[in-house]
């Protein structure tokens, strides 16, 4: 066992955190637009969206483990969303598409060349797309989807859909500018994840479109899970930001003649959020590497990870603003931006109630098989 | 202990009741509203609290002669309450009206009271606050503002931070260093500075809200007379402790706690209304009992700011104890935002005027605002400091 | 309005106060054995038991909202709790008693001569009435009943019972020593409690002990919301203990050469149970109020205040606990005595989870009826 | 990063697991339990701790040469989650092995090792520490044990407290201060004290449980040779720092989590069980959601633990990293032990044998229990102070 990084992952780390750094500067003062997608351009350059994908379809064939370290710098640095929903993507297409569907979409998504948003919120669902309401019956797709991540940006879009007649879940991959597919802006927290709505009416959908045929429903719950730990490493990554930037300013800012970070009110307060940030690092980094391996404590433990750190982020941004005081809420200080992103990134693959209740729901199904319990404990 | 309202406090209410029935426009609060942008809600809220004052209900726990109603506190807790409820404009005067008059009506000259206490209370001058600076924020005896007396006026040189409606406002009190030779709380006084006067300049200071509220404030040479301090020179540490006393106090609180309630109730009929996976989110006993905690939170705010009035009532002189009133409310509100947001789940993020945002995307703003209740107005960590060694007796 | 109280009410505290610190002198050393009742004979003496009982009957008439302190009082002492059990069932006997019912229990309750324990809790049931096992029919009572505090010290056990026909409840008197009773000492948290099972085996019932029955459900109701807004009184009391503890220990404790006091640590975690206990206090006191007038606002008023006043109990202890350092977890201190003392408190007529839902439910409920809410947003 | 085990890993673990069988008495953990009296089950768990060691599994971190087995880092951590897996009796030397042990083998000479070690990892000599006092305790560098140097030997005087199990104890590892005339911290000396020399007494101290884990122990003229001083005169901070990292460290962790685990499935299965108002009080949404978090809390206590070990293993010094694990589990098992009881509802008074209670009243017990966590070992406050510095850089 080895919790640490290897020399790979640092230098791959390394090389996308100078990267990120260039093209995502934190200026602090506005958060970016809606239109702006900076920094697909660089982790295009550097190969970041082959990372996943085999080496017969130009990519490097690392494991989702290996993403570890750039997950949570891409949370760190407020990088788009769909850099990950991409990264998303490109693993199950892998695990769950037919040949013909990775020799189709894997290049290009290896070359950069092609985005992919996932869209999976609804307004009237939680998170099970079983009770989700776009559906497809007699190769017509409908529904809406909301709060889909640069929509706009992306030449493609991946989204469970029910069919019409019975409980199975696949995943489409839906090109946006088909026939039927209509993008709204959304006026979102974050003006920065360039939120849309996509309406689905009637559009056509080839039967090559649905991923995960020869694995009904897991390819929607792979997605779900590889979605939801790397978030929990976005969470991370903003947590462990808030938690630096606090500790910093508490050495600099003085009052009362001394630092701030001398009063035990503010060092106690940075002390826990250490405290939380390493806690929720053991749950993320462990999260992710149990998804890559797919064995039956996978999904139970993705829901740990993003119930914990999403808990830790918002922890962490609400205590690293008191921290910064009166500057703390200023917009200029740009704390707020790390604040709004927590919040979409927590709503987004599930929220913490929802995974905590998953996580409890599967402990106590392990528990009923005899030995599991302990098998688990000693796992 | 007597929890029942007298007759002359019922009718204190109808009068109040009746008198906002028709003075807000008609249909107010449901199909007519603020203005949207911040200098139009600005002067309209000026001219709402110019229409108060006409009708007599402006600065009622003044004294009858500087045109108040000698309002008992309990008369103070009902037209806090009738306000909040009928869902009046914010007041734009609040620190004129609240920290300036009673700062004034306490340790005002005669003269000063007769020069500005009309003015406030008639909303023809509007007041900011000047006492945070850019290095004096919990420490705010360490302003470094300075005031030089030159004759028969002070020269005042230095500058403000979160200076709220600065760029509205036609005067600001400001605490201001006139002798840096003495310890820092002593140095210190307790000025009134005309903010048309040359050498003033104010800039916006954006919130994380994205709100305009507050600002910096320059001053460059700003000559002030000498009959424009407040108490003692030199005395201003005191007079100001005064001031903050009365922005931590209970009326504040009222007044939030409907408003906050009246989100609540909102938040309340949204989860009722919103269906998630085919039942109404409001039946989720995690969602219940998280909301159930803001019910009790916001409820005993009130309960507690009434008991603080009832207290001052009965003679007991304000301190320390408005500390902890400001520090149990800025705590339980945030809560109380950030479980009202959870709340919605996968809505959560859904902003502003958005079709499918719920609650009119209201939540949202009320959570952004709200992460600054625990730092304004003295932070929580200065709060417990007083409440530590002020209430408790414990050593600094 | 008046939230202070008036000169009776502190006249009567102080008095209670002093015979209270005589008869529970607080030792520190042993918790008081099961079989210890002392507190009884100082209270009976001043005629505490009187007060919510008629003139007629040889009482004070006075109101609930008078017991205010004084129920503080017996939670920050660590009395007895068949004080507070006996005080509750004389506020129920005079408002839902026969006039025979009255003659024949309230003299004896106002004279100290007669105690009754409220026998509540089941083993398999909440806190609801009409879901416990406990049922008369034909005239006979069964059923067991739990955690029953000093019940070998009262004469006489007060407890909902369900016919057996259906789903009225009423209360009903039934003597201690009455055939069919039994009783055996449970081991509890709290041992000075005397806590004691009471099983119920064909017990006669007699048509004249049941209490409410011009008023079927009112009474059971009744006695729950006075004895959860007593309770929250006490876990008030409790809670105060603690905080004071805690602050005087910090003034004088030296470590690192000054008191501990004197530390952000210590004096923020001090300040924070002021605050708490100070909102704890405005909704006790007003829940009592509020029971006492008896209006359509008292049972969510109980509720709101034993929700409350439980939660802060159980934080203080913890905290006062954590600034006594060491000290805190010896058994010299007694500090556990207040920890054990506030779970029996908090577990017994609701737990704060019960409450909050109750609270939840009637605003909910409230806001259904037209205007109301804002009626209640102005009452 | 990997987290698969290696094939030696797993032949150990089976190695240790097929001993263990072996080992405990047949029927352990279901129908044969530890003695109930305090002193009987001392006298068990020191015979247990001679059947580990004869059968080679004592003390498997120390090197071989003093009958260690140079265990790794994730050995360590199998071993301590097979032992807490079977449930076997806690270990009455840990402060022996774990503390005395470790500080000799970092800081002892040969001479001392071949002493002592041999001993403990037999059991034939238990350990307790001596280092807090009443006058001591966060504030540990104050000690005022005087051990004042009379030929070859040092003269003890003075008063020790919360000295677990100093009443089986034939050793005490003590910080006395040796020179009164410096700054405190430079005045302490490491000492290892002979628990049968004349003038050493103690007097057991029960705790909030009802238990006698702790005692008060009173030095009267003990005279000590000065060659049990380990390290150097007047050099006893650094050596009791290195301790108290031990102390606080992932392996002491691991075993914990272990046991709390258990208590937790105990608790999720006792209230599935539990029948409230005719249905599993486990349906409840707003229990589940509770036990849900210290599901969470308490894994992420095993992944926390097995990543600082991890780091170990890659060559780390241990530091104050020990700090925020040792903060994170006291709290997160403190507050497991709250949600547990408060999940029993009506029953969460009931404790002990009472035929109603639940979960054998185990939790009530643990419950109290737990309230020593976030004191004993350095409190919280010591160890956010010790994060903050040390870590974080925060200035003193």
């Amino acid at each position: 066992m080895n919790y640490d990084f290897d020399a790979q992952q640092i230098e791959l780390h390394d090389v996308v955190a100078r990267a990120l750094a260039d093209a995502l500067p934190f200026d602090g003062h506005e958060a970016r637009g809606a239109d702006d997608c900076a920094g697909w351009a660089a982790m295009a350059e550097l190969g970041l969206f082959g990372l996943l994908v085999p080496e017969a379809y130009g990519g490097l064939d690392l494991s989702l483990t290996d993403l570890t370290p750039i997950a949570q710098e891409l949370g760190e640095r407020l990088a788009p969303l769909s850099i990950v929903d991409t990264l998303a993507a490109s693993e199950v297409i892998v695990r769950h598409g037919t040949l013909a569907q990775q020799a189709r979409w894997l290049p290009a998504i290896a070359r950069g060349e092609l985005r992919v948003a996932v869209a999976w919120l609804e307004p009237a669902a939680g998170y099970d797309p079983h009770a989700m309401a776009t559906t497809v019956a007699a190769g017509r797709l409908n529904g809406t989807k909301m709060l889909v991540a640069h929509a706009d940006r992306c030449e493609w879009l991946l989204l469970p859909v029910r069919h019409g007649d019975g409980s199975r879940v696949d995943l489409a991959m839906v090109e946006r500018t088909a026939p039927g597919v209509t993008l709204t802006v959304q006026e979102s927290l974050d003006p920065s994840c360039g939120h849309h709505r996509v309406d689905l009416r009637d559009v056509a959908l080839a039967p090559d479109a649905l991923l995960g045929g020869f694995a009904p429903q897991l390819a929607a719950a792979r997605l779900f899970d590889v979605a939801a730990a790397l978030h929990a490493l976005l969470a991370l990554g903003i947590a462990g930001a808030m938690m630096s930037r606090a500790a910093d300013y508490a050495r600099e800012r003085v009052q009362f003649d001394v630092p701030i970070g001398s009063f035990q009110a503010i060092k106690h307060k940075c002390a826990d959020m250490y405290t939380l940030v390493e806690a929720a690092r053991a749950a993320a980094y462990y999260g992710l590497a149990a998804v890559a391996k797919g064995d039956a404590e996978s999904t139970r433990a993705a829901s740990l990870a993003k119930a914990y750190c999403n808990d830790v982020a918002a922890r962490c941004c609400q205590d690293s603003i008191q921290v910064h005081g009166g500057m703390g809420f200023t917009w200029e200080l740009g704390l707020h931006r790390f604040l709004r992103r927590a919040k979409v990134v927590g709503a987004a693959f599930g929220d913490p109630d929802f995974h905590r209740e998953r996580v409890l729901a599967l402990t106590l199904e392990a528990m009923a098989q005899p030995h599991s319990g302990a098998a688990r404990s000693a796992a | 202990m007597d929890f029942a309202r007298t007759p002359a406090e019922e009718e204190f209410r109808t009068a109040l009741r009746t008198w906002l029935a028709g003075a807000l426009p008609a249909g107010w609060g449901e199909t007519v509203f603020e203005p949207e942008g911040e200098d139009a809600r600005a002067q309209f809220r000026i001219e709402w609290e110019k229409t108060l004052h006409r009708g007599g209900w402006a600065c009622i726990h003044w004294p009858r002669e500087y045109g108040g109603r000698d309002a008992s506190q309990v008369e103070q807790a009902i037209y806090a309450e009738e306000l909040a409820r009928a869902r009046v404009p914010e007041g734009i005067n609040i620190i004129g009206r609240n920290l300036a008059g009673s700062t004034l009506l306490a340790h005002g000259t005669e003269a000063q009271k007769q020069r500005f206490l009309p003015r406030i209370i008639a909303c023809e001058e509007v007041w900011c606050q000047g006492f945070s600076e850019p290095g004096a924020g919990s420490d705010l005896a360490s302003v470094r503002t300075r005031a030089e007396l030159d004759g028969d006026h002070f020269v005042v040189n230095g500058q403000k931070v979160w200076t709220s409606y600065a760029q509205y406002s036609q005067w600001c009190f400001a605490l201001v260093r006139t002798d840096p030779s003495v310890k820092k709380h002593a140095g210190l006084t307790f000025l009134l500075i005309d903010m048309t006067s040359p050498g003033v300049s104010t800039r916006p200071l954006k919130q994380i809200s994205g709100e305009n509220e507050f600002n910096e404030t320059f001053f460059d040479n700003v000559r002030v007379p000498v009959e424009n301090v407040v108490g003692e020179i030199n005395g201003g540490w005191r007079i100001a402790m005064t001031t903050l006393a009365h922005e931590r106090g209970p009326e504040d609180a009222l007044g939030r706690q409907i408003r906050f309630k009246q989100e609540l109730e909102l938040l309340l009929e949204t989860l009722s209304g919103l269906q998630r996976d085919g039942r109404p989110v409001i039946e989720q006993a995690n969602v219940r009992q998280k909301l159930a905690q803001s019910v009790i939170e916001l409820d005993i705010m009130r309960l507690s700011a009434l008991r603080q009035l009832s207290q001052y009532e009965n003679g007991m002189a304000r301190g320390a104890e408005a500390s902890a009133n400001k520090l149990y409310w800025s705590h339980v509100a945030q809560d109380f935002f950030e479980r009202a947001i959870d709340a919605l789940g996968p809505l959560a993020p859904l902003a502003g005027h958005d079709p499918l945002a719920v609650g009119g995307g209201r939540f949202q703003l009320s959570y952004l605002q709200s992460r600054a209740f625990s730092i304004y107005s003295g932070s929580s960590e200065i709060q417990r400091n007083i409440i530590g060694e002020r209430i408790l007796g414990l050593p600094r």
